[in-house]
């Protein structure tokens, strides 16, 4: 498996590769790591970064009715005991930074779900000046769940994803696809309004036609601020 | 000439308390409670200085789930905030939708169909009822741990929550942020039989509502630790802006759909549950008391639905099909769970007849609440702070819109 | 047809035309100066038993006209108030709320009145945040939505509905 | 003594039946006849597709998801009239709000709600709904509700309450 | 542990002791540890049952390989030690939780002679350890330097230490009733169902039920579990531990749990004498199963109460009351 | 040495090993994080910076139940031996110890009215 892809370091594998020249460790090495990525697989702790309405739609799976208890997977309210972080709701620009360190707090190997558009994409929020257009571009996200907000049915869908991702790359299935947005990416997956990729032609009919109101330009790219200079990336962790 | 508040009732924690005043020997903690926190109800942050594990002074911060959606309104044509909205106050998302359709609806002189407004009632009764199960499961589950009998009862709550949104998953298509109401009536009509499975689901619900009771509030334990926790002065509440089951909690028989009927609100006689207390109990028993007068309000009406349209505007085919004169501006307000749920809208001004408001403004019960935390808290400790924010039941997407 | 505006009381209305010096106030609220702003909230919460303060709104509105020509606007806020008095059963009179209106030049400030009602103080904290209202003798004026460093007021007009914000904008 | 009570109930409650649904992926729950959770675009009676390409979906949208770009008009096999085309159509369900809008507004009842969910992705792309994946939707359990339904049902000159295509009535 | 090994004179299965507390204590440990895992799936299940829920089910049948999982999961996670704490404290407290909660293991009887170390003072010996582990706890709080989790040391200590009283006077009755610290002579001074529980009618089962209470918060269960409270302190002591770390405070939990049941069940109920009934491990095993299900009953059934609450229902009722109860009992012996 | 005793120290030292294997078990089968973010090793205190150090002084009623736990503490520990040899001191001995715990209790009702006891 390509282990630059993970963002660990997992030690069994370093002592295995020394020894694994010896017949019949690599088989009993196979079955251990099945068995312990069963385990991981099976035993997704959550913390609900639950900020909003999908924070509601998380309690109701939790509930009685849809019952996330079922395949292993309870909620924790500190980081440090989690696997998994759902993020279940709008996440603003001032909560982003609380919440890049919340999921650093969390210790390896974990992973993230974006649960509903508002985590995805910022939903319609997305051109507002508060909201993060999607936390994939502040942090890794793993199985994306749509809908506003998603069914709990949705969301067991969406476990159930990310243990089938969790399986296939510990097998050396799965290559993490190349789309991953790189730290400081600023531009989600649709093109906004003022999207360098979208004609600004387009973003002043649009302006025009759907606002019905632009004062001055107001509204325009040309009337926002310019961008402050763009530090050096930092190291994604 | 009427006294100033603080001093008529000197007894007051003082919500601006300056630190440095405080006993010098004490070593005060500054604690973050939030905006993760299980107990803060989504991403309120209260900074707490605790001497000890009493709380000095609480200072809340809000605006971590602030989306910005009164500029977005200012874009927005009328037809397209009723879906915007219903992620404000995202446990009674009905609540909004007619909030902000009954002030486009004053303003436009609009009146929705006598169906509409059945309909627009009978749901918004449901949703109390809903809203007002997860208030209150949320409020054990602060109380008891997420392990523990509060997990239990909230998980009770959310047993019965379920009826009602299958409920509406029926009429609308969703479990919530339906966007069923429109300016000048609704959206989906009642499908056939509706009324019956309905009606069997808030009788099954009123017959539950004593398990809750039972259960969590006749609990001693409940009792020990609500009792006398967090008392709201009436006159400080009205002050405050505070509305719905915290200022009746505390003696104040306010309630808009009595008081100023809207929908068909008039037609119905309600009984308002009013308790004197004003403590943390007080407010969740006027929740439960609220919960089986809903139910009861809603089988009433669904007896009288009167046939005929649901809507009293042309359906919309085109975006910006509504338009509201020029310079205009109005408030319209219904009583939502958490008490005044008002719309301010100053209607588009410089470019004729444009379809998105100038300004729309939302005036959230739940705001209001938050504002209380500073005084209630000083004075309680921490075990009793969680208490607190889960009896005056802050929704953070109606405080920070 | 419902009525669009909500009648005022007839008792208060009589008072504030006396005490604002007018015929007659618009359905929307009078606008009151704001020199004399404190001392009508004081006497419509003391006086007149508006206890109930619903909110405070303020909107923003561009520069209108070529300055010093007739009818020429400067840019302001317009803070609208909404006050309540709550049912008195014993009179017989039903619940009552009184709008006003004070418009503020940008550049100037308007009296704070979380001095009359406490409840003001989070209303006025959240226009001064995202209108930019200057609220004078405000207790506390921070600023409550936003972050403390964020630049500008998003809800005046001419802010750009996608200002872009480092790094995550 | 109610510190017992609690005991009781949940004593109780140890015999009550489940109320836990299957697993998704073990049965797939019954959802009612117009809940919606996904988009299909449809062919009309005569086997074209049926959507014009008219861009109303694409203005109402509330937070602008669907791009349509129109075809040229061409003659209808079928009926022999001029009408208008789809080149491309793409919903992206990262930002769907399910408000149902553009089934309302659609002129020709192209785009309909599918109650079947989509699948959770692995990358937003994944969740971007062309408009090969909208006709292949097309095959999935549809809603009830089609631009028409939608349109007649809030008909304010409506008078039987019963809506056409309701499989209930 | 059924099919147990002849016992020896000596009262030890080898003739050395070292030897004996070596098998038999692995034997004890591995099976202790055991229960207190799967106790996890258990409660899970008793809970989710309560709320008309089915509980863990996927992970292998009727979900029983969810506690390994979780434990073989816990051991792969990442060890973070976070920069600000007192880091020998930190790594030493995981440890000493286990150690302090394994060892009361060692006096507790489960059948006839079957205990690991049959120490004369073995109800000071077990209280002493289970007391014991309020210090690791202490640690953990105090070394996280994380204001939650001191929150949760204060009221652990706090709360161990009004509840460490009433804890002892509770364990006196019995000590007084037999006249013995040995754990086998107290079972067999109520052999014959003669459980003091029951009798003396009075004391006895007063002093059970406070010896109950005063165990629930000992072992900090709800009602009295304000040291670890989520909806207040997010996770108490633990709420800076990783993987392994916090996994082991979370086993010395239900370990100490399970514990706190063994030695009501001895001291009170017979331990694993049952009249009639014979004798045996499986009625130690038995009873002690059932105390363990009634704190999960009442786990999942109340509130918990207030830090203050419950130091004034301590110090006010629960401390003159094991007074008085000691007194009673002592009064019984001497008259009868 | 009684055998008694040796077999518990013996057992503790099982226990610890058994608790010390399940931590070298982690430290083997644990991974390790690739690149180490500062924020990781942050205090947790619910997304926010913490602000100082949490190693404050205590309120003094923490030491007053301390007082309390250690004055009954002792007197347990007088008990604990009159207990064990009720049966040979008699009844002389359980009308002492009666006088000595009522003595205590009294001492009690004392504190209680004081509000020694109260954690507020």
């Amino acid at each position: 498996m390509n282990e630059q892809d993970q963002a660990f370091r997992h030690p069994l594998y370093d002592m295995v590769e020394g020894v694994a020249r010896f017949p019949g460790v690599d088989v009993a090495f196979t079955t251990a790591d099945k068995v312990l990525t069963w385990s991981q697989r099976n035993s997704l702790w959550v913390f609900p970064m639950a900020t909003s309405c999908c924070g509601i739609e998380f309690m109701a799976a939790s509930s009685s009715r849809f019952d996330l208890d079922r395949i292993g997977t309870i909620p924790r309210a500190t980081p440090r005991h989690c696997d998994v972080m759902i993020i279940a709701g709008t996440i603003t620009v001032k909560m982003a930074p609380r919440v890049k360190k919340l999921w650093d707090q969390m210790p390896e190997p974990k992973w993230a779900i974006a649960m509903g558009s508002c985590a995805i994409s910022g939903d319609f929020y997305r051109d507002i000046y508060s909201v993060v257009p999607g936390v994939d571009t502040f942090m890794p996200v793993d199985v994306y769940v749509p809908g506003c907000p998603p069914n709990p049915d949705g969301l067991l869908e969406g476990l159930r994803r990310l243990q089938d991702k969790i399986r296939r790359k510990r097998a050396g299935e799965w290559v993490e696809p190349d789309r991953r947005p790189p730290p400081g990416m600023r531009a989600p997956s649709i093109p906004r309004i003022g999207d360098p990729a979208r004609s600004p032609r387009i973003d002043d009919a649009q302006l025009d036609s759907v606002m019905h109101l632009d004062p001055g330009g107001a509204l325009r790219r040309s009337g926002a601020p310019p961008l402050p200079p763009v530090p050096p990336a930092e190291e994604e962790g | 000439m009427r006294m100033p508040l603080d001093l008529l009732l000197p007894s007051w924690p003082d919500p601006h308390l300056d630190l440095g005043e405080y006993d010098p020997e004490a070593d005060l903690v500054a604690l973050n409670m939030g905006p993760q926190h299980p107990s803060t109800h989504g991403v309120l942050r209260v900074k707490l200085y605790l001497d000890g594990e009493t709380v000095v002074k609480a200072v809340p911060y809000v605006g971590y789930l602030h989306r910005g959606v009164e500029k977005l309104c200012e874009k927005l044509t009328y037809v397209q905030i009723t879906p915007i909205v219903d992620k404000n106050d995202y446990v009674s998302p009905m609540m909004n939708e007619w909030a902000v359709n009954a002030a486009f609806e004053a303003l436009l002189g609009v009146e929705p169909p006598p169906r509409a407004q059945y309909m627009r009632t009978i749901f918004a009764e449901i949703q109390r009822i809903a809203s007002h199960l997860i208030s209150i499961g949320t409020w054990g589950l602060d109380m008891g741990g997420a392990i523990g009998g509060g997990a239990t009862v909230f998980l009770y709550c959310l047993r019965e929550r379920e009826l009602i949104l299958d409920l509406f998953e029926e009429v609308t298509g969703c479990r919530f942020h339906y966007n069923t109401h429109t300016v000048g009536g609704m959206r989906h009509d009642l499908p056939a039989g509706w009324d019956k499975r309905a009606k069997a689901v808030l009788d099954r619900i009123s017959a539950r509502t004593w398990e809750y009771e039972r259960f969590l509030l006749d609990n001693p334990i409940c009792r020990q630790r609500a009792e006398g926790i967090a008392v709201v002065d009436p006159t400080l509440a009205m002050e405050l802006g505070v509305s719905g089951p915290i200022l009746r909690a505390s003696g104040v028989d306010y309630d808009m759909r009595r008081d100023a009927p809207y929908g068909a609100y008039g037609d119905i006689d309600i009984q308002v549950p009013v308790r004197t207390e004003g403590d943390a109990l007080a407010r969740a028993l006027v929740r439960i008391a609220e919960m089986r007068e809903s139910a009861r309000i809603a089988s009433t009406l669904l007896d009288g639905v009167p046939e005929g349209p649901i809507g009293a505007l042309k359906p919309v085919k085109l975006h910006g099909a509504v338009k509201l004169k020029d310079g205009e501006e109005g408030y319209a307000a219904i009583e939502s769970p958490r008490g005044e749920l008002g719309t301010y809208v100053v209607a588009a001004r410089e470019r004729r007849g444009a379809a998105s408001p100038y300004r729309l403004k939302i005036r959230s019960p739940s705001y209001h609440a938050i504002s209380l935390l500073p005084w209630l808290c000083p004075g309680h400790t921490l075990s009793d702070v969680v208490v607190i924010i889960g009896s005056i039941d802050p929704i953070m997407g109606e405080v920070d819109r | 047809m419902p009525p669009r505006h909500e009648p005022l009381p007839a008792d208060v209305a009589a008072w504030a035309c006396e005490f604002l010096g007018v015929d007659e106030l618009p359905p929307e609220g009078p606008f009151v100066p704001r020199d004399r702003l404190v001392e009508f909230a004081t006497a419509l919460k003391n006086d007149h038993d508006f206890l109930f303060f619903v909110y405070c709104a303020a909107t923003h509105y561009l520069a209108e006209g070529e300055p010093g020509s007739d009818g020429a606007l400067p840019d302001r806020t317009v803070v609208a108030y909404r006050v309540r008095r709550l049912p008195d059963r014993r009179r017989g009179r039903p619940t009552q709320t009184f709008p006003f209106r004070v418009v503020v030049p940008t550049g100037e400030s308007t009296p704070s009145l979380a001095g009359v009602w406490v409840g003001a103080d989070w209303q006025e904290r959240e226009q001064l945040d995202l209108v930019g209202t200057v609220f004078q003798g405000h207790p506390d004026p921070r600023r409550v939505m936003m972050p403390d460093d964020w630049p500008g007021h998003p809800l005046r007009r001419d802010y750009a509905i996608d200002t872009a914000h480092f790094p995550w904008r | 003594m109610s510190l017992f009570d609690a005991l009781a109930i949940s004593f109780r409650n140890l015999f009550r039946p489940k109320v836990t649904e299957p697993l998704p992926w073990k049965q797939a729950r019954p959802r009612a006849d117009r809940y919606r959770a996904s988009f299909a675009l449809v062919h009309d009676e005569h086997g074209e597709e049926a959507c014009i390409g008219c861009k109303m979906c694409e203005k109402i949208c509330p937070s602008q998801i669907i791009t349509v770009t129109p075809g040229g008009k061409v003659e209808s096999p079928a009926t022999g009239k001029k009408r208008g085309t789809c080149a491309d159509f793409t919903l992206d369900l990262n930002a769907c709000i399910v408000c149902e809008l553009c089934v309302q507004v659609c002129p020709t009842d192209a785009i309909i709600m599918v109650r079947v969910q989509e699948k959770p992705g692995f990358d937003r792309t994944d969740l971007l709904l062309t408009m090969e994946r909208l006709y292949a939707n097309e095959h999935k359990p549809l809603a009830w509700s089609s631009g028409s339904v939608l349109v007649g049902m809030q008909d304010p000159k409506r008078v039987a309450p019963a809506a056409p295509g309701e499989g209930e009535d | 542990m059924n099919g147990a090994p002849p016992v020896a004179a000596s009262g030890l299965l080898f003739n050395s002791a070292p030897l004996h507390a070596l098998v038999l204590g692995l034997v004890v440990v591995s099976l202790c540890m055991g229960v207190a895992a799967w106790s996890i799936w258990y409660e899970r299940k008793f809970a989710a049952r309560m709320q008309n829920r089915p509980g863990p089910t996927e992970v292998g049948p009727w979900g029983l390989l969810q506690p390994i999982a979780d434990g073989l999961k816990m051991l792969q996670k990442e060890d973070i030690v976070p920069a600000a704490v007192d880091r020998p404290l930190f790594e030493l407290a995981p440890l000493l939780v286990v150690v302090a909660s394994l060892g009361t293991l060692a006096v507790i009887p489960w059948g006839d002679g079957l205990v690991i170390a049959d120490l004369h003072i073995g109800v000071l010996f077990a209280l002493a350890l289970s007391s014991l582990m309020l210090l690791p706890v202490w640690m953990a709080g105090w070394a996280s330097n994380n204001k939650y989790a001191l929150l949760g040391g204060m009221r652990a200590i706090a709360q161990g230490v009004s509840y460490e009283i009433p804890l002892l006077l509770a364990a006196t009755v019995p000590i007084v009733l037999a006249g013995s610290f040995r754990l086998g002579d107290i079972v067999e001074a109520q052999a014959g169902l003669r459980w003091f529980a029951l009798w003396p009618p009075g004391p006895g089962a007063v002093a059970f039920v406070l010896f109950f209470m005063a165990s629930l918060a000992e072992a900090n269960r709800i009602p009295f579990d304000i040291p670890e409270a989520e909806s207040e302190l997010v996770a108490g002591v633990t709420v800076e531990y990783t993987g392994m770390k916090f996994g082991m405070f979370y086993l010395a939990e239900y370990l100490h749990t399970l514990i706190a049941s063994a030695i009501a069940a001895t001291l009170f109920l017979g331990g694993w004498d049952m009249g009639p009934l014979g004798a045996g491990v499986h009625w130690m095993v038995l009873k002690t199963l059932v105390l363990f299900a009634v704190i999960f009953w009442i786990r999942w059934s109340w509130l918990r109460l207030r830090a203050d609450q419950l130091m004034a229902l301590s110090w006010r009722w629960l401390v003159p009351l094991g007074l008085v109860l000691v007194m009673a009992s002592a009064t019984w012996v001497v008259l009868a | 040495m009684d055998p008694a005793w040796l077999s518990a120290l013996t057992f503790l030292g099982v226990a610890f090993v058994v608790a010390a294997g399940a931590l070298v078990g982690a430290r083997l089968l644990g991974v390790k994080s690739r690149v180490d973010v500062p924020t990781r090793r942050d205090t947790y205190e619910c997304g926010e910076e913490p602000e100082g150090v949490a190693w404050v002084r205590f309120h003094p009623r923490y030491y007053l139940v301390a007082l309390l736990f250690v004055l009954f503490d002792v007197e347990t520990v007088f008990i604990l031996p009159w207990a064990l040899n009720l049966d040979d001191l008699g009844l002389l001995a359980l009308v002492e110890m009666v006088v000595f715990v009522g003595i205590l209790l009294l001492g009690w009702a004392y504190a209680v009215r004081k509000g020694a006891i109260e954690w507020q």
